[in-house]
Order: structure tokens, then sequence, then C-alpha cells
């Protein structure tokens, strides 16, 4: 971890945005809410995680080489396909893109659980998805419009 | 007692076993999980990370729904629960988000006026159904069953107000009442660093290492989970972790639902025991007559 | 009606001047009708200022005053003085309230201005409906009462019994002498708290001029300043204060030993006890809870040892009401509960302790004799002081608890001299701000206590190195490194907060007082008036209305007692006119306002069939004017005349 | 859907008890936190004063709506004062219907002497509400 979450506080307040979007800080947070809910302060320092990261992604600010992102990005892009999320899918896009050779690393393991019928090959497309992009259009449209920024930063929160 | 039943994406995958055993005890305690209709993905964390708003559309629509059906909604992924929770929760208390979520929500008919209440269906079974009907039910008690009791991160926190945000004891208790004896397990609310498993295993390895070194030296002879990403992850790289520390764990890993399962007398099969990757067929033959 | 009505806008240097327009609030009061004059002035409140009234009273034969400026809490009496001066009856004189209620709330001039206007002119439309009133005085008790036997409590008890007036001091524990008696020594010099505390409580026990009521509480207290009835409940000791001697053979009898509440549960007491041997008064209790012939039936050895037949089973908890003339509040605080932050491993983890836990060990005729051991019998090798337990945290208590630096490094000098062991301070920062307070800093830092700058995220038993195996292991972001530690000891000591006690509320009720937000009890004043309360004649001091150390408290103790001599001193206090009057000619007797007042000040005539209000018991709140359905009450200087013309003025402002 | 009326600024009488409301509305200021100003003050000793003629009058004389606010229960000052607030406030509830004045108009809030951020939140909520409720023009005689 380059910098704590009181590291990347001070940084935030020192005006260095930057430094903390390129640090592995906030990728390496894995949303476990142990700083929100022992924040003396009353910081919901994972929901600022949260929006730094979707800062980062937005302004293509992010640790070189990272797949965290990556990872983000795929699973957005297959929720807003199919509107739920599927495992294999997901990991196998994922791995593609980044470490290739992972894959034949996690083969054994793969074809244990395919044995046990744990992974199914086609994902499930929900019957609302066209509603669903319907209410997110509409949503971007009122975040264009500057009704909503893109998220619900840290500081009000 | 009927909820609208939310199994979540990772539960129709590598989990299927939770979702198959869920269902089957949940029926036998008399609480009627209908399950959602064409319920979508919660937003979680990954999409939460870069999409906050619109991962809060996510859980709006289903609660909507649920609102629509005027059921409260019945959930078994933590990080399904926490997600839902927090869309209820922050649509409440932020006039702001509420509204641009309400006129998002109108472009599909829907409309969410905040009256559903999400619950774990652990919460439901300790809270609701209550210790003398769960023990009316066991006719297989699992005596002598030394279990560590492994919560993860978003089963209370940020928002579970049923339980400790420390050191919860919901599972402890539930055990219990299933002639279990849980072990004294103080990692029992700690992260698992699956979310990390493929970005960063260095990082993520030895979490999984100390969890199932406190687990057993603890006396532990199992590991009962409430969360598929939990489960998921100190199942299946328990063999990368002998590898990387040269330790030999086989650990055997049940959900919490499988577990009341077997004390309530169904067989493995049809709790899904027969999907894992570490056997616990020893361990069960030991302390249970379910050599079925 | 041809008043004649001055009305003064203050600008309040800026504070008023900067918000709202006074010059543009002055023309518009000089065309309200009666207005002979409107003026402005920098601060109202100065002798100038005042001078200003009495002047145009004077000369301008005015009839009626307004003073547009701050709060009437701040300085009604100060203008009501004023106007009297002046020759005018005080209650001719409304306040409008522009600073604390318009300016310091408002962000844009125009709007801040408009609003003042309409409370100034409802001021004026007020003012002019109002009565000459006159203030009646009564003789106020010299008595005084005293609530809670800590050491602020004890001081203010002598300091006014020094001076020859009646002290009743009320304590709820067996003993006076409350948190003091069980801490060792206190910060910064070190000095041992019970030798410079039991000379005191002895005083207190020989002093002619107080009598204690010790294991006794207050149920109710009525009445007005200088004329209080205070009820005082007597709990049961179970043994005749005036038999018994305090030999104390009745306790090296008993054959019940339960965990001592005075040792935190480290040590033992008997059933029949003294919490500890310098009690004040020296008079065992028996624990009914424990005692065998409460629960049994059996036993009585108490009584068959008892050279002077002092026990009692018979006797009842009993009431005792007293006629004072002012009271004190001296109740102290609560400890912040360790086992709510659970990441401590308070209740879980053996050789977590608390602060007050430690003062137990520490002390030499405490459970250890003095000295600081693990669950296990040993000198621990290392210990941990974590500060802030339960303060400085939103999710607690907000507030800092001002002692606990203090104390932990007080702790950590006696931890190193008693164990020669290394000792942590995991703290965020340290609070030295009193006299000599720095210095004590500055010694333990050459002490080689291990100062650690971060709050501890947890205390785990979950070791990861052979060298953490079988410790307690604090985890620590060490901010000045920039690293997180993980720092194995031997035993972890966590410096707990201090809270409003649990029943603050409920003696807050009995004395008509407030409270602030985070529960203690509210002064009139922060600054300026700290050991006053919103109700005249009832004062707080000590840790009550906030943390505070031994100095401080007693301080304040001695300050509170000041303020009820100069109140005794007095003789006699006027009391508020405000009362309610009925009208014998319109009320029809329907009784309704006998069952709404909650001070039965309100009686029935049988002969005239008209209800009557007893001025002494009325403390008006208006509550029977309201009620009664024939409109014969009124009460006074809140009158409908008044009210309406108030409210028919806000109504038509601004149109 | 809500109107929103651009100009229109609601006129709100508020009579405040001596010893919570008002003292809470006091440290509202001498915390400097900013509310708006359309709650005009009116201190009395304790909200069982309030008569349902002076609210009445209020609205009746031009004000859009009234806040009384008191010691929180239990906490009175003349230790039951506003538990009678709180009978007669019901009453005054049952008049209004009968005028068809929205409830909403007149509110009962308990606001302690420590409660400045309280008062300023309540002042703000009530504006709000009676800006969309929008102008009462109420003369006193008939419904409105």
């Amino acid at each position: 971890m380059d910098y704590s979450p009181r590291e990347i506080i001070a940084a935030l307040r020192a005006g260095m945005l930057d430094r903390v979007l390129k640090s592995n800080t906030v990728w390496l947070c894995t949303s476990c809410y142990y700083c929100t809910v022992r924040c003396p302060s009353g910081i919901k320092i994972t929901d600022m995680m949260y929006e730094l990261k979707r800062l980062g992604e937005e302004f293509g600010l992010v640790q070189k080489g990272a797949m965290s992102p990556v990872i983000s990005k795929a699973f957005v892009n297959m929720v807003d396909k199919y509107g739920r999320v599927h495992e294999t899918m997901l990991m196998m896009n994922v791995l593609m893109k980044t470490k290739p050779w992972a894959l034949l690393k996690m083969m054994p393991q793969g074809m244990k659980l395919i044995a046990r019928g744990r992974l199914p090959f086609l994902p499930h497309k929900i019957k609302g998805i066209s509603e669903m992009n319907k209410c997110a259009g509409a949503m971007t449209v009122a975040m264009v419009g500057g009704l909503h920024p893109g998220g619900r930063s840290a500081k009000e929160a | 007692m009927e909820f609208a039943y939310y199994p979540g994406c990772s539960l129709e995958g590598m989990n299927k076993a939770y979702d198959q055993s869920a269902r089957l005890v949940s029926k036998s305690l008399g609480i009627d999980l209908k399950e959602l209709n064409d319920w979508n993905c919660c937003g979680a964390s990954a999409y939460m990370s870069i999409r906050e708003l619109r991962a809060h559309l996510l859980s709006a629509r289903n609660l909507a729904m649920a609102e629509r059906e005027k059921k409260d909604l019945a959930v078994v992924c933590p990080a399904c629960y926490t997600n839902l929770t927090k869309t209820n929760h922050y649509m409440g208390e932020d006039a702001r988000l509420r509204r641009t979520v309400e006129s998002a929500l109108k472009a599909a008919n829907l409309q969410y006026m905040g009256t559903v209440k999400v619950r774990h269906l652990l919460d439901v079974i300790v809270s609701e159904i209550g210790e003398s009907e769960v023990r009316a039910k066991v006719t297989k008690p699992l005596s002598g069953l030394k279990i560590a009791p492994y919560y993860g991160c978003q089963f209370t926190r940020p928002l579970g107000d049923y339980d400790d945000k420390e050191f919860p004891t919901m599972l402890d208790t539930l055990l219990k009442w299933l002639g279990a004896e849980p072990v004294y397990f103080p990692l029992k609310a700690k992260c698992c660093g699956g979310i990390l498993m493929t970005t960063n295993e260095s990082v993520a390895l030895p979490l999984v290492r100390s969890l199932l070194d406190s687990a057993t030296q603890n006396g532990g002879e199992c590991i009962a989970t409430i969360c598929p990403l939990c489960h998921m992850t100190l199942e299946a790289y328990q063999g990368d972790v002998n590898k990387a520390f040269s330790t030999g764990f086989k650990v055997p890993m049940f959900y919490f639902t499988q577990l009341m399962g077997l004390a309530f007398g169904f067989n493995k099969k049809e709790l899904g025991i027969n999907q894992e990757l570490i056997s616990s067929k020893a361990l069960l033959e030991k302390h249970l007559e379910v050599a079925r | 009606m041809a008043e004649k009505i001055g009305v003064y806008v203050c600008h309040c240097g800026s504070n008023i001047a900067q918000m709202v327009d006074c010059k543009n609030v002055v023309d518009y009061a000089a065309t309200l009708p009666n207005v002979t004059v409107a003026r402005e002035y920098q601060y109202m409140c100065s002798d100038p200022g005042q001078e200003l009234i009495k002047k145009d009273i004077k000369e301008l034969g005015l009839t009626r005053v307004v003073v547009a400026s701050c709060s009437p809490l701040m300085h009604e009496l100060t203008f009501r003085r004023a106007v009297e001066e002046g020759g005018l009856n005080q209650f001719l004189f409304q306040m409008a309230n522009i600073r604390e209620q318009c300016s310091w709330i408002s962000e844009k001039k125009e709007m801040a201005t408009e609003r003042a206007k309409a409370i100034v002119g409802a001021a004026v439309k007020r003012v002019a409906f109002q009565e000459p009133l006159e203030v009646k005085k009564v003789p106020v008790n010299p008595n005084v009462l005293i609530v809670g036997g800590g050491i602020t409590g004890i001081e203010a008890a002598l300091q006014i019994a020094d001076s020859g007036k009646k002290v009743y001091l009320v304590e709820r524990e067996p003993t006076i002498g409350g948190y003091m008696t069980r801490f060792d020594k206190t910060f910064p010099t070190l000095d041992c708290a019970a030798c410079i505390l039991t000379p005191k409580m002895v005083n207190v026990a020989q002093h002619p001029n107080i009598e204690l009521l010790s294991y006794s509480d207050v149920t109710g207290f009525s009445g007005y300043v200088g004329n209080f009835t205070a009820r005082i409940r007597r709990r049961p000791r179970y043994v005749e204060e005036e038999k018994c001697n305090g030999c104390g053979l009745c306790t090296e009898k008993c054959p019940i030993s339960v965990p001592s509440e005075f040792d935190c549960g480290l040590g033992k007491r008997k059933a029949i006890y003294r919490p500890f041997p310098q009690a004040v008064p020296n008079i065992p209790v028996i624990d009914r809870e424990h005692c065998l012939f409460f629960t049994k039936g059996i036993c009585k050895v108490c009584v068959k040892f008892c050279p002077r037949g002092a026990i009692n089973f018979d006797q009842k908890e009993e009431f005792l009401d007293l006629e004072v003339g002012a009271a004190i509040l001296a109740t102290g605080f609560d400890l912040f509960d360790a086992s709510k932050v659970k990441q401590y491993g308070y209740g879980r983890l053996p050789n977590v302790i608390t602060s007050l836990e430690f003062e137990r060990f520490s002390h030499a005729s405490g459970p250890t004799g003095g000295k600081i051991l693990l669950k296990n019998g040993q000198t621990p090798a290392s210990i941990a002081i974590l500060h802030c337990i339960g303060s400085r945290d939103t999710n607690f208590n907000e507030y800092c608890s001002r002692v606990c630096c203090m104390y932990s490094m007080k702790m950590a000098h006696l931890a190193h001299e008693k164990t020669e062991g290394k000792v942590y301070e995991f703290y965020i920062d340290i609070r030295a701000f009193g006299k000599g307070y720095e210095e004590f800093y500055k010694r333990l830092l050459s002490e080689e206590t291990v100062f650690i700058r971060g709050k501890a995220a947890e205390v785990t038993d979950v070791a990861q190195t052979p060298a953490e195996k079988g410790r307690l292991i604090v985890v620590a972001e060490d901010t000045l490194l920039g690293i997180v530690r993980r720092t194995p000891v031997d035993m972890v000591v966590l410096s707990v907060g201090l809270e409003p006690r649990k029943d603050a509320a409920d003696l807050a009720r009995i004395f008509s007082i407030s409270r602030s937000q985070d529960g203690f009890f509210l002064e009139r004043h922060p600054k300026l008036a700290p050991v006053s309360t919103a109700s005249d004649g009832i004062f707080i001091a000590g840790s009550c209305q906030g943390p505070k150390d031994i100095p401080d408290s007693v301080a304040q103790g001695a300050a509170a007692a000041a303020n009820v001599l100069s109140l005794i001193d007095r003789k006699e206090v006027t009391l508020e006119p405000t009362v309610a009057v009925i009208d014998e000619e319109s009320c029809s007797g329907c009784k309704i306002c006998l069952g709404l007042c909650p001070y039965n000040a309100i009686t029935f005539d049988e002969t005239k069939k008209v209800s009557k209000v007893n001025d002494a018991l009325c403390k008006g709140c208006g509550v029977c004017v309201a009620g009664c359905p024939s409109g014969a009450i009124e009460q006074r200087n809140f009158t409908d005349a008044q009210l309406l013309a108030e409210v028919e003025s806000v109504c038509a402002s601004g149109k | 859907m809500r109107k929103v009326e651009s100009n229109f600024e609601p006129k709100i009488v508020g009579f405040l008890c001596k010893w919570c409301a008002y003292t809470g509305a006091d440290l509202a200021g001498t915390s400097r936190i900013k509310y708006p100003p359309n709650v005009t003050p009116i201190r009395v000793m304790c909200s069982g004063r309030v008569d349902p003629v002076l609210v009445m009058k209020a609205l009746s004389s031009g004000a859009d709506g009234v806040l009384i606010a008191g010691c929180h229960p239990g906490d009175c000052h003349y230790t039951s004062g506003n538990v009678k607030t709180i009978r007669r406030f019901k009453l005054l509830q049952r008049m209004l219907d009968q005028f068809g004045i929205e409830r909403d108009r007149v509110r009962l809030e308990w606001v302690s002497a420590s409660e400045g951020e309280r008062y300023a939140r309540v002042v703000e909520n009530m504006t709000e509400t009676l800006r969309t409720l929008g102008p009462l023009n109420w003369n006193g005689s008939e419904e409105v």
C-alpha cells in the first residue's frame, strides 16, 4: 500500500489528487468497511475509495498495469449487457486481456469445478435489460444536465 | 413468513450449493422464499467502484420490484446485502440521490418509496424463527463437530445493525442450536482477500493463510461461511496457500445452510455437499452417521 | 393609546451592523405608531448606551422602551435596570432579539434587515400593551443542599459550612470521596490521592454545620429560588448510624465474600462492609443481595458480634423533606464502558484492563497491595496504554475527556516505576494544557516511555510471528513513521473517557435544568456563568457539567460555594411577577385550571365559587391561561393582548 | 409533483418556549448556523401557554404557517406543560381540518436548549414544506 487512508486524506487536502489516483491504495481496497465503522471522525472511507476509483477511471489516471480497473470495467460492461454477472465469462474476459498464461494455471481447478457442475457456460440475460438501460440512460441525462455529479462524493457522505 | 428472495449472481454459478441448501432449509423452517422475478445484479463492489450512482440504480430496481410485490427482501450474499441496504439507506438520507434515482426509475415505469426491508437469511433464521423452532427441526445434531464460524466483511459492516460489527455472534449461536461446537475464532469478521485474488495474489494469499491458521489452531475442523466469495476463496485457494507457504491445509468448507441441512437430516446431495472441492467425507463420518 | 415609545437599535460593534442595515431599521421604527424617538448606537449595553435611554425617558417623557440588540437571555436584566433607573417601571420595556436570531443566522443583508424590522415592529406593538408590575421580594432560606460527595461536593460543602451556613450533603454511595478515593497518585505532582483527600473527608464528618446524608439520593425538588424543598430518600444500611462506632468486627466475622465494586471486582469484600477503611461515615452497610440473613434467613453473625447492638435488619427506606435556599449539583461522571469498543478486546482478552482497574492495582491498599499483575500472577514486562477510549470518537463520545492524556502519563510513570518494564503510549494528540502538565509530559519522554502517535486500530491475540505468540499485539498506524506497527505487549490499559452519569437525565428533570448535547448538565453561560444554571438558585460544579480534572473540579466546587453564599447573604430575592391572575368576575368556577397546574398553585374558593392563584407557588408557565375556557386567566407580562399584538404585527410585516 | 413557486416566501409565526426552544434558537445563532428567515420568533414561557386562539389568529392575520416549539417531552421546565401542549395540538389539528387548512401548516416540534442545529433544520424543513404548499390567504371566516 503506497499510502494509508490517513495519508490519502492528507494528500487530498493538499490538493494532490493525481498522486492519490496513481497510487495502488485505492485499488487495494477490498471494501471490508473496517475503516468506515471504526473511523473516529465518522468518515465513510470505503465510499471515498469508490469515489477515487471512479475519478481515476474517468480521468484515465490509474496505477500502471493495475488489473482491478480492467475487472471493474469488464464487470460493468457485462452487467449493462446481461443484467447479471457471469463469473466464468468475466474471469475469462479479464485474464485474456491481462495475463492469458494465468488461464493455463487455472485449468486444473477449472476442470474440477466443471466436473462438479459449478461452472455454467451460458450467461443469463434478464428480461428487463432494455428498460434497465433506459433508466441508466435517463440517469446519464441527469448527470450531464448537472443535476447530479457522477458519484455521491465522500465529502457529502 | 414470506420473502422476496434475492439469490445474487454468484449463487447462480460457483456457489449453486448455497442457493440449493438455503432454499431447502428455509422451506423446512416455514420461510417462504419466492425468487424475485427478473432480479438484476446488485451493483457489487466492482460495479460500485467506478459507477457509484448507477450501482444505486441497479439496487433500486431490485428494491422497487420487491416493493411492487409488497415483500421484504431476503438475501444470502453479504455483498448483495450491503449494496441493497446501502441504497436503501442512502436514498433515505440523501434527498438529491433519491430524486436522481427516482427519476431514472421512472423511465421504466418503476418507483421506489423506500418501504422494503432487506434482511440477511441468517438474521431471519436467528431473530425471527428463533431457537426453539430451529432446535425442533434438528434430527441429527452435529455433536462434537468443531466449527470455525466465519462471517467475513460485509455481514454487519457497514450497515447491518442486527449483530456486532467487530465480533458478530449470530452464526455461533445458530451452530450451537445445531448441536455443533463453534470454536473461538478471533478473525471471524476479517477480510478473506477474495476480491484481490486475481489481481494481487501476494496480498490475498497471506490473508487466506492467516484465516486457516487461526481456524485450525483454535480447534476448528471445518469452516462455516455465510458469504459465497469467502467460501470460494477459502475453498479454491487452499492448494495455493499450501504451495506458497508449505502448509498442509485440507479444511472442509460449509455454507451455514448446508450445516443446518445436515442437522435437519437432509442428505449430502440435496445440500450440494457433493460439489465441494475439499472432501468433508472423513470429517462427517467421524462425527455424524451421514455416510450417505 | 398615547404612549411615547423609544426604540434603540444596537450595532453590537459589527455583530449586528454588518448584516442588518440599522439605519434602515431605525427609520422604519420611527414611522411606527406611538414611537417618539428611534435611535441607533454602537453598544446599547455600555454605560453611554444606557444613559441614552435614561436621558430620553427624562427629557422626552418616554412611557415605553424597546431595545433591539442581543438575546434577552443576555441583557434583558441590564436594560430593565436602566429603564427603572430612568424612572420608568422596568416592565414597560421590551427587548427585540436581532442578533442571535437575526444577524447571526442570516446570509443576506437585505433579508436580515427585513427580519429585524419585523422583530422590532412586533416589540413596539407589544410594548404598548405592557403594564407596570411590582416585583415581589421573598426571604432566602440560608440552608444549602449539595448533591454528590466527591471532591467537588466536599470542597463546596466545606466552603459553605465554614462560613457558618448549614449544609446537607447527600451522597448516593455508602461513603463520600467519589472517584478520587480509588486513585493511587494524582498528576502532575504525583502526590497520593488519599493523603490529600482523606483529611478533607474527615473534616466533613466532623463539621458541625454539615449534615451528611450518605447512602441517600434526591427524589424530588420543588419550590423557587431561596425557598426549595428537597425530598431525600435514605436507603437502609441495616446498621444504625447513631449506635455504630465503626469497630469493624462485623465485617471481620461476616462469612460471605463477594467481588468488591470499589476494587472493580479485582478484590473481595464482605456482605457487611465499608468500601474502604477510611470511609466516611465510618459505618458499614449490609448488601441485601448477598447477606445470608436476607437471602436465606440464617446467620446473624454480625448481630452476635456487634458490641453496640447496632445491626438492625428491620430498617426501612425513609424519606426526608429538607428546606433549602439553594442547591449545588456535583454528581460527577461515569466511566466509559470499554467493552463497547470490541476491537480492543476488553472482557474478551485477559490482561486488557481499564485505567481504573490499573489504579486499583497500583494503589498500595488495593487488591494486589500496589503490584501490577497479569492474570497469571506475573509482572508484565511490557504495557501498552491506549488513549481516547470512547472519547474523540463519533462512534461513541465526540468530545475530548480532558483528563485521559494526563492520567495516562501518570500511569506510564507508575507502571515504569513498579514493573521496570517497557511502557508504550498510543495517542492521537497529547493534551497537556494545565499548570505543570507539559513539564510532566517532557519528564515522561525522558523516562523512556515510548510514545507512538497513532490511535490503536485493534488489540489482537492472533500472532503473526513467534515473538508475538501468547501476547497481546497492539496494531496501530504510527503516523509519524507512516507505517502500520504491530507492538506485542503483556498488558493493555485502556484509558477510558468520562461520561454523564447514567441517571443524569432523571436528575436534570428533578431539578428542572437542561443538559447539553453531550448529556452533561448545561451551564447558564459557558464563559461568564459556568456554575450557574438557567434555574435560579441551582448550581452545578465539577464533572457533572463536563469532564474535569481534580484542580478544576475543586475550583468549581469553590466557585459554586461562592455563588451560593452571595445568594444567601442577599437575605432576600426578587421573584419574576409573570404569574397568572384570575379575574373573579369572569371565572365560571369550572375548576379545569386546577388540574392543569403542575404546582398546585391554584385553589378553589368554595365561598366565592372561583379559582385563585397562589402567587408564591405559581411559576408563571401560563398553561392555565391557555386552558381557561372563559378566558378568565391572564399571565402577567404575557397577556393575550400582548401576544396578540405581537402576532398581528408579525403577520402584517413586509406587507 | 411538487409545485414550485419561485417567488413565494412563506410567513411563519414561531412560538418558542423560553427554556428550551428559544435558547436552542439562540444557540443556532451563537453557532452561526444559517437558516431561512421565514419564522419570526415570539417568546413564551412555556409551549403550554400557546392558546389555539393565538394560532388561529396568526393564520387569519396573514401567516402561512405556525411553529410551536418547546422542550422535549419529559424535559419541560414546568414538568408537564408540554404534555398539555401535545393534547391541545391534537385539538388544534382537528380545528384546522374543519377549516380545510393543511395540517402541515402548523407544526409542533421539540427543540432542547442544546439543539441549535436541530432548530435550524426544523425551520429549514418547515419553510420548504410551506413553499410547496403555497400561500394560505385565509381571512378567518370561511373555509380556505
